[in-house]
């Protein structure tokens, strides 16, 4: 019964007010209020016109996005995972190493990305490669940042008497490392990719701007922005943010399960 | 004597009211309380005992207006639960001492009189006298992490008594201090509590707190929650400590136990 | 300890470990070339050289709205329609990842030859192709507002553009003053690239015909061209660019020729225009007619608004934040196509300024 | 015995580690000096951006290329803080009416997701076209950048109080606003300088993002027209710098703000949610 409640009030809601601001948006009693016009705020059908008319290149330049949010999500996460268990055998050595990394993200992406894109010019001859692996190695980076800062909390930040209780078994360091932190920190990974799915999500569409090969949702939006196409910008700004959701709605799904499973135990 | 707190055939099934699929099926409901009668007199120190799950808290609340009851009728200093807190008739202490970390144990102590918009000048007269109650005094402009887990509850029973209300509600609230410190803060409460006359209603699942404290105890029992057992404690006051190695008193843990039994 | 600081090595530099494995040509500077091969590609040249580049897949462009003059050079020799995105940089060109580059004739092409700061100092060992030898060239720089602007403010149009030209003319005539003006307005790029600039510039404006005319004939060609190689996504904005036609896009009742002399009487006196780009001799003749009081002479008060961002001059002036704007011919196209009504009241480039540099 | 304690302090330690990476800088840019033609474009040594901040050169507007940067420094600054400010208390504001109303928070919870993945650079046009005016679109967007952080953080703490403290202020029948003033407000100020400390640089960098949407002064505006060359390729350099040091610097600002405000009332709640960095 409750889980229904929830559910309903939960989902139907924000579905609800959703609705209605698409409706006063096609109606154009949105354009009113905010005082534009249906050229700059195209229409939702107009929207959903051209996503439809364009499914093809739409999907290509998708897919590009998510291959490249993906990967260096992925490999960022790793890298970031085993930064900070390093990190976390060293605790001393490890978290000033960890201050220092978290300040690469006081740096702006768009100062990072066409740097990246000059130091990575020799990976491969072919455009799209290079083009491809330094927007890759922007998004690892990021990713690398809030997972080793995230998840180094979860490998130190343990519950009180729980080392003390494996040490009283003779446990070695290796073991405490295995069956107390590495299982402590996945609730971290969890957090740590809520911040990191969103950054690597936009953080590929601005290094698609300053990719050498032309492709991408980002730089597809940039396009049709600068040549005031608007109603095309739109329906990639539609796009990047379904994949944004989608990847988010994943993740919420990975975490559900994840709880699921603990509990079974 | 006149009653402070009437209860009459009180029921409280939680998971009940919020939706219909319990209407139809009254069975699903978990039954926290069922048919509780209960007359506690003015000035009367009473205790509710039992183990977790009989409901003993539940029925606090019940009095403090903190929930409400599915069915039967309560009264509070006269009028409805919720007449008696609007009016603050009573204090409440709980189980951890609830403090604001960023409050001095003066402006803690304060913090009922500054809701109910006390003058700056009372408000201190006020808190200066029930500091001095609780022996808190020399603390009053320190902040709450500075002082032990006893002198915190302290400061929550100072904040409890500072309105001088005709009830203090008491929800298990030496039960996470150690022996030493708990055994000095029930000979204070007993103290305080001759000094000010009010009602006690205190929730424990000590039974030797109970007997000591109690002028009668209620013993309750889970599942359904209920009341199985008052037992009068005809101990003379003021008690001391040293009162708990008697036989008179040994002879009532074991009668308050022994209504345990069967159960 | 080790382990751990090469690890940390690894991941915090990624990028450079990277970067380093793989590289294996190491390139030797471009020797300055004492050969006497001409600086401009001539028609036979310009076939193999485009051939040779788009084969290895190394002609780069901005995109962004600056690649129609490269398709259709591209379709002219059946080459595919392919480039690599440059930006805005030559460090492309310099470490050869692009081959055929697009330039400027003022700005890239300038840092690309001389050595002053930002310069790639090249000199002579680079040659270029010519979109105007082409047949391929678009009409650039123009001064344009929106229908409405115009038809509610016809004498404000008519002042500033007359006001403008005058400033053009000059500075024109006088690029090194005009540099100087520019960069003591706020220049993005240093004095010496400032002076390059505004002598190329003055040779785009060509004095020989009246500063702003508009070429019915040049201006039909950037629209054909436009009509070809503009792609739009949107089937709406599709079908109308197909069916605009000079009228949709250009007025000449809004400019005299600044031989005769004109009084005007503006409806609005303060107005702003706003740039393509960065502020820099690109656009001399708006901040010499200021500095120089031609449009006080109008009885305007003008102000200079930098252009060079995502918020594009076209949508600046559509929506009504800035009066005029400066932007190429083919991008007012595009903006129309897509449901803008803006209309170009002066031509002030009467060539293309877009060439595709290399080495020799 | 006192060596070691500076071996070991943190000072020491980062030190070590900022050294460190300066080497691994250098090594890089003499790799770099091996094989391009231009090295200092495309990663300079770090001594030539030190000289370069040194450099009396008049590069532009009479001024010196660290001058320019820092006039530009100061421009963004100024629309980082007030779009910083909007933001916090924007998001501030919003927290306080999702805990008011459970409606409001259903509603808005999964909207407020969904505002970090919306690229509202691409929708920077239509911001433009309702403000119409690139100075307050810019101060809009980084204020919208930094809000999230704020909100979720600042509803994190208001969710973080206890029952018990609810039923307490229950039993002295206090008023809505009584609650808030001096129950859920406080309880949440540890939580909201969390969100602050996540926002402050964001907003920076935020700022500086949308610098870029039009010329004009601005770091970003500076960084755009330092990327497409005709100036020193130094100032581009320069500008990464400095705008490194002012995320940081925002991040103490708010460190310092916030010891200043709990002083040493807050120390168990501030070890309780304390971040890492």
């Amino acid at each position: 019964m409750k889980k229904t409640k929830i559910s309903f009030s939960g989902v139907l809601l924000p579905l609800a007010f959703g609705a209605l601001v698409l409706i006063i948006w096609q109606t154009e009693l949105l354009h009113k209020i905010i005082g534009t016009n249906t050229f700059t705020l195209p229409l939702p059908t107009t929207i959903i016109r051209i996503i439809g008319e364009n499914l093809d290149s739409i999907s290509a330049n998708a897919f590009d996005t998510i291959e490249v949010a993906l990967i260096g999500l992925v490999l960022g996460s790793i890298i970031g995972y085993l930064i900070s268990i390093l990190a976390a055998i060293f605790p001393k050595w490890g978290s000033g190493g960890l201050k220092v990394i978290a300040l690469l993200s006081a740096i702006p992406i768009i100062a990072l990305a066409p740097v990246i894109t000059n130091l990575t010019k020799d990976f491969s001859t072919i455009a799209p490669e290079r083009s491809m692996f330094a927007k890759i190695v922007l998004v690892t980076l990021l990713s690398a940042v809030s997972m080793s800062v995230g998840v180094y909390r979860g490998l130190t930040d343990l519950k009180p008497f729980s080392e003390d209780l494996l040490q009283t078994y003779a446990a070695t360091k290796f073991d405490i490392f295995i069956k107390l932190r590495l299982p402590n920190s996945v609730s971290y990974i969890f957090t740590a990719l809520r911040v990191s799915i969103p950054t690597a999500i936009i953080s590929t569409l601005i290094a698609e701007y300053f990719a050498e090969y032309i492709t991408g949702v980002g730089r597809q939006i940039r396009e049709n922005i600068i040549t005031s196409q608007y109603s095309t910008a739109w329906a990639y700004i539609t796009v990047a943010c379904a994949i944004g959701i989608i990847a988010y709605m994943f993740l919420v799904l990975a975490e559900r399960l994840y709880k699921k499973k603990k509990h079974k135990i | 004597m006149s009653n402070e707190i009437t209860i009459k055939n009180v029921n409280m099934v939680y998971g009940e009211g919020g939706g219909h699929r319990e209407l139809r099926n009254p069975a699903r409901g978990t039954v926290a309380l069922k048919d509780v009668n209960l007359d506690i007199k003015k000035g009367e120190f009473i205790s509710l005992l039992g183990p977790s799950g009989c409901g003993k808290t539940t029925l606090l609340r019940i009095i403090a207006n903190l929930q409400n009851q599915t069915s039967g009728n309560v009264e509070v200093a006269g009028g409805t639960p919720e007449q008696a807190r609007k009016s603050r008739k009573y204090g409440i202490v709980f189980q951890s001492p609830v403090l604001q970390d960023w409050r001095t144990i003066r402006q803690n102590v304060e913090l009922p009189l500054e809701i109910s918009h006390y003058p700056k000048s009372k408000r201190h007269e006020l808190s200066e006298a029930m500091l001095r109650l609780v022996g808190l005094e020399k603390f009053k402009d320190v902040y709450p992490n500075e002082l032990s887990g006893g002198m915190q509850q302290r400061v929550g029973i100072a904040r409890a008594l500072i309105m001088q209300p005709e009830i203090l509600l008491m929800d298990e609230p030496f039960s996470a201090l150690d022996e030493f410190t708990r055994d000095k803060l029930q000979e204070d409460l007993l103290n305080i509590w001759s000094r000010s006359l009010c009602t006690v209603v205190f929730v424990t699942h000590n039974i030797a707190e109970s007997v000591y404290l109690s002028d009668r105890v209620c013993v309750m029992s889970p599942r359904p929650g209920r009341l199985s057992a008052v037992i009068d404690i005809d101990l003379p006051r003021p008690r001391k400590l040293a009162m708990r190695d008697t036989v008179e008193f040994v002879e009532y843990v074991s009668k308050v136990r022994n209504s345990f039994e069967g159960i | 300890m080790l382990k751990k600081i090469t690890a940390m090595i690894v991941a915090m530099g990624l990028v450079m470990s990277v970067s380093a494995c793989g590289n294996t040509q190491v390139q030797t500077p471009t020797t300055p070339a004492s050969d006497a091969a001409p600086a401009v590609a001539t028609p036979t040249d310009t076939k193999s050289i485009l051939e040779k580049y788009a084969g290895a897949g190394t002609i780069g462009n901005w995109g962004l709205g600056n690649e129609y003059e490269l398709y259709a050079l591209l379709a002219k020799y059946n080459l595919p329609l392919d480039f690599l995105s440059q930006d805005f940089t030559m460090d492309g060109f310099d470490d050869n990842s692009i081959g055929l580059a697009s330039a400027m004739t003022y700005n890239e092409l300038g840092l690309v030859k001389n050595s002053y700061d930002g310069g790639y100092n090249y000199g002579d060992t680079v040659a270029y192709i010519d979109m105007n030898d082409e047949g391929v060239a678009m009409l650039e720089d123009n001064l344009f507002t929106t229908k409405t602007f115009a038809e509610a403010n016809p004498e404000t149009v008519k002042a500033f553009v007359y006001a403008s030209m005058k400033g053009w003319k000059y500075a024109s005539e006088n690029p090194a003053e005009a540099a100087e003006i520019v960069y003591n307005n706020g220049s993005s790029v240093s004095k010496e690239h400032q002076l390059y600039m505004a002598e190329e510039v003055a040779k785009l404006v060509d004095l020989s015909v009246p500063v702003g005319t508009m070429n019915d004939t040049a201006m039909q060609q950037t629209l054909d061209i436009a009509k070809q190689y503009v792609k739009l996504d949107d089937s709406a904005a599709a079908t109308k660019l197909a069916a605009l036609t000079l009228d949709d896009i250009r007025s000449q009742a809004y400019w005299t020729d600044i031989a005769n002399a004109a009084t005007f009487t503006p409806e609005k006196t303060d107005v702003s225009v706003q740039l393509k780009w960065l502020p820099q001799a690109q656009f001399m003749g708006y901040f010499v007619a200021k500095d120089k009081g031609f449009y006080d002479e109008v009885g305007l008060n003008v102000t200079i608004v930098s252009g060079g961002g995502d918020i594009s001059e076209t949508t600046a002036v559509s929506n009504g934040t800035v009066d005029f704007g400066v932007t190429w011919v083919s991008n007012l196209i595009t903006s129309n196509a897509a449901g803008m009504e803006l209309l170009e009241v002066a031509q002030v480039y009467q060539k293309s300024g877009l060439v595709l540099v290399y080495k020799k | 015995m006192k060596l070691k304690k500076i071996l070991f302090s943190s000072t020491f330690i980062t030190i070590v580690w900022i050294v460190l990476l300066c080497s691994i800088w250098e090594l890089e840019a003499l790799h770099i000096e091996q094989i391009k033609r231009t090295p200092e474009k495309v990663f300079p040594h770090l001594m030539q951006i030190f000289e370069s901040i040194a450099d009396p050169k008049i590069i532009s507007n009479d001024q010196t290329s660290i001058e320019l940067v820092l006039t530009n420094a100061y421009a963004t600054l100024e629309r980082a803080g007030i779009g910083f400010l909007i933001g916090a208390l924007s998001g501030f504001i919003l927290a306080l009416l999702m805990k008011f109303s459970g409606i409001i928070e259903k509603i808005a919870f999964p909207y407020l997701m969904l505002i970090q993945m919306i690229p509202i650079l691409g929708m920077a046009p239509i911001v433009f076209a309702i403000t119409q005016d690139i100075g307050v679109s810019r101060i809009v967007i980084s204020g919208v950048l930094t809000f999230y952080p704020v909100a979720a953080n600042t509803l994190a703490g208001l969710k973080s109080v206890s029952a018990e403290n609810e039923n307490l202020f229950r039993s002295y029948s206090a008023n809505v606003f009584q609650t808030y003033t001096k129950l859920y407000i406080p309880t949440s100020i540890p939580f909201l300088f969390t969100g602050l400390k996540i926002s402050a640089p964001l907003a920076i960098t935020a700022s500086i993002l949308v610098d870029t949407l039009q010329g004009g002064v601005g770091l970003g505006c500076l960084l755009s027209q330092s990327l497409k060359g005709g100036m020193s390729p130094f100032v581009f350099w320069q500008i990464i710098f400095l705008s490194a040091a002012i995320g940081i610097l925002s991040l103490q600002v708010m460190v310092i703000a916030e010891k200043i405000i709990m002083s040493h009332k807050v120390r168990w709640n501030r070890e309780k949610n304390k971040n890492l960095i």
